[in-house]
């Protein structure tokens, strides 16, 4: 036992992904203490939307999970539809579930990516990031913007498919399984990246479940837990996927089953592609400014990183009268204090890393 | 930078002193515009645009700008992203411990005026200019990696007029056009916008 | 489970509970008197509500009222449980030691609406920072350094 | 006069290391650009070649902090020992067939004891610099440092066997060219260990940007922090050189001014080795570097010597 040193890591640190302090007390290089201080990035999202038409906050959830923002827009539009009771068309329902499954894509190249560069593998980084561009450049094809989309609007989507999008996307989902394999070798195939995340952060299944997470980080602890299968939403239940399922909990299981969600996910594009029908994008007779009847509704869809929840309460004006996010990496960041302690500093980012935090949606 | 400011005003009154600074200044410019190494000051959203901008995709490293995570080995900060006011001093602080000469990008709307976080926000800074000068602007919510490249030539630009001898400029070599967002005096006389 | 399942379940072992059970958007709620909170919050885990999805509060103006998501694995169900507690004095009991996921959500419902959770180990400002005044997400929020949107609807 | 010769011969390899160092850099750019499906600096220079000629004075002319809390002296001067024992050991590297700069009889005990001195000026650096990240890397380098000597040293020795001379010269003179499969364990150990030596990836650990963000040398800035990257890249390219030299005959089969030529290729060739490491693998944690060297390099070393030495007498 040494004297104890607190290092302070962040606000802006290369393995935050963010902006995310932790403050960390360390008995020479082993962490006694990890407290995360967040809130860097609280822009205030839910007190912004109560002075916003419904449809002018959809662009503000594209800003919470900025590495994925098909789910927030999804999530906050399932909410509206069910607080007015819009039945959205089948057709918008496919290309609402493709868009999604390819921003899974595109996100878990970065989580998977940034558990590359935490362990000083920036090359595999790189690697998965090619992935992300070719989706980020779908999504430009379709809705004109890399990051932050306002696709998903309530009653349907913003537009329909451009001319020959599905074959491009067809192409992408046909080679993306191969890359996968390319980077399944090359970072979790190295021996030093074996040792690095094998056994490291360990999550036991009980307290994933009890301290709320969801997503990769609980299902990589073996909680077998994915709203797509067991709360199906949208047209999931067509669709013939598996849930892979991690065994350990550790850092290793986390982010090699971000991988393979990426290869089911293709797997649900391709199904998902083939019963596509045309038809309309758009709910029918949509009033131009929707003002629900006054209640309270939630609705959460599986994103990327977990359940992400959207709770409206309506006044019957035209603007909510509160919105809350229910957001997966502010619960899967809540565990870090846990998984962190009798580990080195170098584990420390390594488990941050894993946990696949994005501090748009932990702060709102 | 004490060594090189006084060498610069020591020059300045030596009579020949002038073709020295002059050529000096090139050199300068010259190195420091091509060797512009970026702070990536990523907080929000366009923090993935600046990391796509080092990627594979864009690789800035063709025009010898390269990421450093430290702040002490950094030339210029780009500030991706929208600044609260708990993080403010931390930006504020990063930017204090670079070493000058020091230049700073704002990039994205949230970094130059609050962009879509203007209104009804109660922790957000409507724009890095208020504690930082800044000295390209950059709009887009979020730009793309290219108009970050934009901006970097843009400030290359910039450089290449500075001097070492306190209070000169060397003459612009073309009148610097605003790039693409209006600077924080006009914008609040056009009566804002909303990004 | 659909809806109507989960109402029986829920009365055959807690008959306590049923009466205040009812069903809004498809979605069961439970509306429990905020003293009461934490035993019925006891009975609902003790069910197989093993999930606490989300915490959050609503001012509506007269009180506030705690919204509690919970969630069952086993039985593939979620319930709504809401208390109000009066503005003057906000307190309620903290569930922090039947779900542990309730620690950084009661923080941030403190932070947000200054709701106390008696109990709770660590209530402290969470995404703010300490000094801050005020409770922004309360619909009587005051600062001057909010600038109101001007209506264009 | 023998002063006059050891200054010049101080000037030229500090010039051949600074040049080196900047023509490594950008090698190395190149090199992590091709494994990465990028392209690299392109714009000054053919291929960017000339990339460094720009960020060098542009280091030069940045800001020199010295932290308010930093122990002035120590901070300020540290970075010059870091990069001297780098240049001063390049003296006894033999060039050629019966040349070095410095012809000494316990050459290679020099070359391996030398550089040694850098941990010291590492620590000092780390220490001075009143940064709690700083001292970490610090501490982390010095443990490193010391533990990787063994193995490489004892990696060296096989060859130093072989030769039975301590003498540079003679062990490029006596090399054979079976030596190289029957010290291929040794190399790989040598190669191994001078990575960790030179603080790279995979072994950046005291450096490491997730982590540390830059290690002992993060509050330095300008020129002081390109005298750390030259003594990194600098003793890259001695351990190239040596290696090269002992390890695969030098300038073998030729001698004279092609044997030069031979061997800064290669030289080049073990470079962009550890270059090719360093962007593939990711990076060792503490405890597992220091049973990699314990556990693995120094026993594996051993039975080097020993295979060595049960062949010695049968040739």
């Amino acid at each position: 036992m040494t004297e104890e040193t607190i290092v302070n890591i962040g606000p802006s640190h290369p393995s935050t992904h963010g902006v995310c302090r932790i403050v960390v007390t360390l008995d020479g290089e082993v962490v006694v203490k990890a407290e995360p201080i967040i809130g860097h990035l609280h822009r205030g999202i839910e007190k912004m939307a109560e002075n916003r038409t419904y449809l002018q906050v959809v662009p503000l959830t594209d800003r919470l999970d900025y590495v994925g923002s098909m789910y927030a827009n999804w999530a906050y539009c399932r909410a509206v539809e069910r607080l007015a009771g819009i039945r959205v068309p089948e057709r918008a329902e496919y290309i609402r579930v493709i868009v999604c499954e390819l921003q899974r894509i595109a996100s878990h190249m970065m989580g998977i990516g940034s558990t590359g560069a935490d362990t000083g593998a920036f090359t595999a980084f790189m690697y998965a990031f090619a992935q992300r561009d070719h989706v980020v450049e779908l999504f430009e094809a379709l809705c004109g913007s890399r990051l932050t989309y306002n696709y998903v609007r309530p009653g349907g989507v913003s537009m329909d498919l451009p001319d020959g999008w599905v074959e491009q996307v067809r192409s992408f989902v046909a080679q993306h399984p191969a890359a996968m394999m390319e980077l399944d070798t090359l970072l979790f195939g190295n021996v030093i990246a074996r040792a690095r995340l094998k056994g490291v952060g360990v999550l036991p299944a009980d307290t994933a479940v009890a301290w709320g997470t969801s997503g990769p980080t609980a299902r990589g602890s073996g909680v077998n837990w994915d709203l797509r299968r067991d709360d199906p939403y949208s047209v999931y239940p067509r669709f013939d996927f598996e849930v892979p399922l991690g065994e350990n909990g550790d850092c290793y299981d986390r982010a090699r089953i971000r991988l393979w969600e990426c290869v089911e996910s293709c797997k649900i594009i391709d199904q998902a592609l083939d019963q596509l029908e045309p038809g309309p994008v758009k709910a029918e007779g949509l009033p131009r400014l929707l003002a629900p009847r006054p209640g309270d509704a939630y609705d959460h869809i599986e994103s990327a990183r977990g359940s992400l929840g959207v709770y409206l309460v309506s006044d019957g004006s035209p603007r909510p009268y509160r919105m809350k996010v229910r957001s997966p990496a502010f619960c899967n960041l809540s565990v870090l204090p846990l998984l962190a302690e009798g580990h080195t500093l170098s584990d420390l980012v390594v488990i941050i890393g894993s946990l696949d935090p994005v501090f748009g949606e932990v702060d709102r | 930078m004490a060594f090189v400011d006084d060498l610069g005003a020591a020059l300045d009154k030596t009579p020949g002193g002038g073709i020295i600074l002059t050529s000096l200044d090139a050199v300068m410019d010259w190195s420091r515009g091509k060797s512009l190494w970026m702070m990536p000051m990523g907080t929000a959203c366009c923090a993935m645009e600046l990391i796509a901008a080092s990627f594979s995709r864009f690789d800035f490293d063709r025009h010898g700008s390269i990421p450093r995570p430290d702040p002490r080995h950094c030339d210029v900060m780009v500030v991706a992203g929208t600044i609260t006011r708990k993080m403010a001093p931390a930006v504020k602080r990063l930017y204090d411990q670079m070493p000058d000469p020091k230049w700073v990008i704002a990039m994205g709307n949230c970094a130059v005026s609050g962009g879509i976080f203007y209104y009804d926000t109660y922790s957000v800074i409507r724009g890095v200019d208020e504690f930082l000068p800044v000295d390209v602007y950059i709009a887009g919510c979020p730009p793309r990696p290219e108009s970050l490249q934009d901006a970097i030539l843009r400030l290359r630009e910039q450089v290449s007029t500075d001097s070492i001898a306190p209070g000169k400029s060397r003459a612009l070599k073309s009148e610097l056009p605003s790039s693409g967002s209006p600077r924080k005096g006009e914008r609040d006389a056009a009566g804002g916008d909303v990004g | 489970m659909n809806i109507n399942e989960l109402r029986e379940h829920l009365c055959s072992q807690y008959p306590d509970l049923c009466p205040l059970f009812s069903v809004e958007f498809g979605d069961g709620v439970l509306v429990i008197d905020a003293d009461r909170l934490h035993e019925a919050a006891t009975d609902l885990r003790d069910l197989g509500f093993d999930r606490l999805g989300m915490v959050t509060a609503v001012d509506t103006r007269d009180e506030f009222e705690l919204v509690y998501r919970l969630q069952s694995r086993q039985m593939h169900a979620g319930i709504f449980v809401k208390a109000r507690v009066p503005r003057d004095e906000p307190t309620i009991a903290s569930v922090t030691d039947l779900w542990p996921a309730a620690n950084w959500q009661e923080r941030e419902v403190f932070d947000m609406f200054g709701i106390v959770f008696t109990g709770h180990p660590d209530l402290r400002r969470i995404l703010l920072t300490d000094d801050w005044v005020g409770y922004p997400l309360r619909k009587d929020y005051q600062d001057e350094r909010i600038i109101r949107r001007p209506d264009y609807i | 006069m023998t002063l006059l010769w050891g200054f010049l011969w101080g000037v030229a390899a500090v010039a051949t290391i600074a040049s080196g160092a900047i023509l490594g850099v950008w090698w190395e750019r190149k090199v992590a650009a091709r494994i990465q499906m990028r392209f690299g600096p392109q714009q000054i220079g053919p291929f960017g070649s000339l990339q460094m000629i720009a960020d060098v004075p542009k280091l030069l002319f940045k800001e020199d902090i010295v932290p308010e809390l930093a122990d002035k002296a120590i901070f300020k001067y540290a970075p010059l020992f870091v990069f001297g024992p780098v240049a001063v050991s390049m003296v006894v590297i033999p060039f050629t067939a019966g040349w070095a700069p410095l012809d000494t009889s316990v050459g290679i005990l020099f070359f391996l004891a030398v550089p040694s001195i850098e941990v010291i000026a590492i620590l000092l650096s780390a220490w001075a610099s009143h940064n709690t990240l700083s001292t970490l890397g610090g501490l982390r380098a010095t443990a490193q440092m010391i533990s990787y000597e063994i193995p490489r040293s004892l990696a060296v020795l096989s060859i130093v066997l072989l030769a039975g001379s301590l003498r540079p010269l003679d062990v490029v003179e006596a090399w054979r060219w079976w030596w190289m499969p029957l010290t291929f364990i040794a190399f790989v150990i040598y190669f191994i260990a001078s990575i960790a030596e030179m603080n790279r990836g995979p072994f950046d650990i005291p450096e490491a940007e997730s982590e540390l963000v830059a290690g002992y040398f993060a509050d330095y800035s300008g020129m002081r922090w390109a005298s750390f990257m030259m003594a990194e890249y600098g003793s890259m390219i001695a351990a190239s050189l040596f290696g090269a030299a002992v390890f695969f005959g030098g300038g073998w089969p030729f001698g004279g001014a092609l044997g030069v030529v031979v061997l800064i290729v290669k030289t080049i060739l073990i470079m962009t080795a550890i270059m090719w490491v360093k962007w593939t693998f990711p990076r060792l944690r503490q405890d597992q570097l220091m049973s990699l060297c314990w556990k693995v390099l120094t026993p594996l070393a051993i039975v080097q010597l020993v295979i060595v030495g049960v062949v010695l007498p049968w040739l």
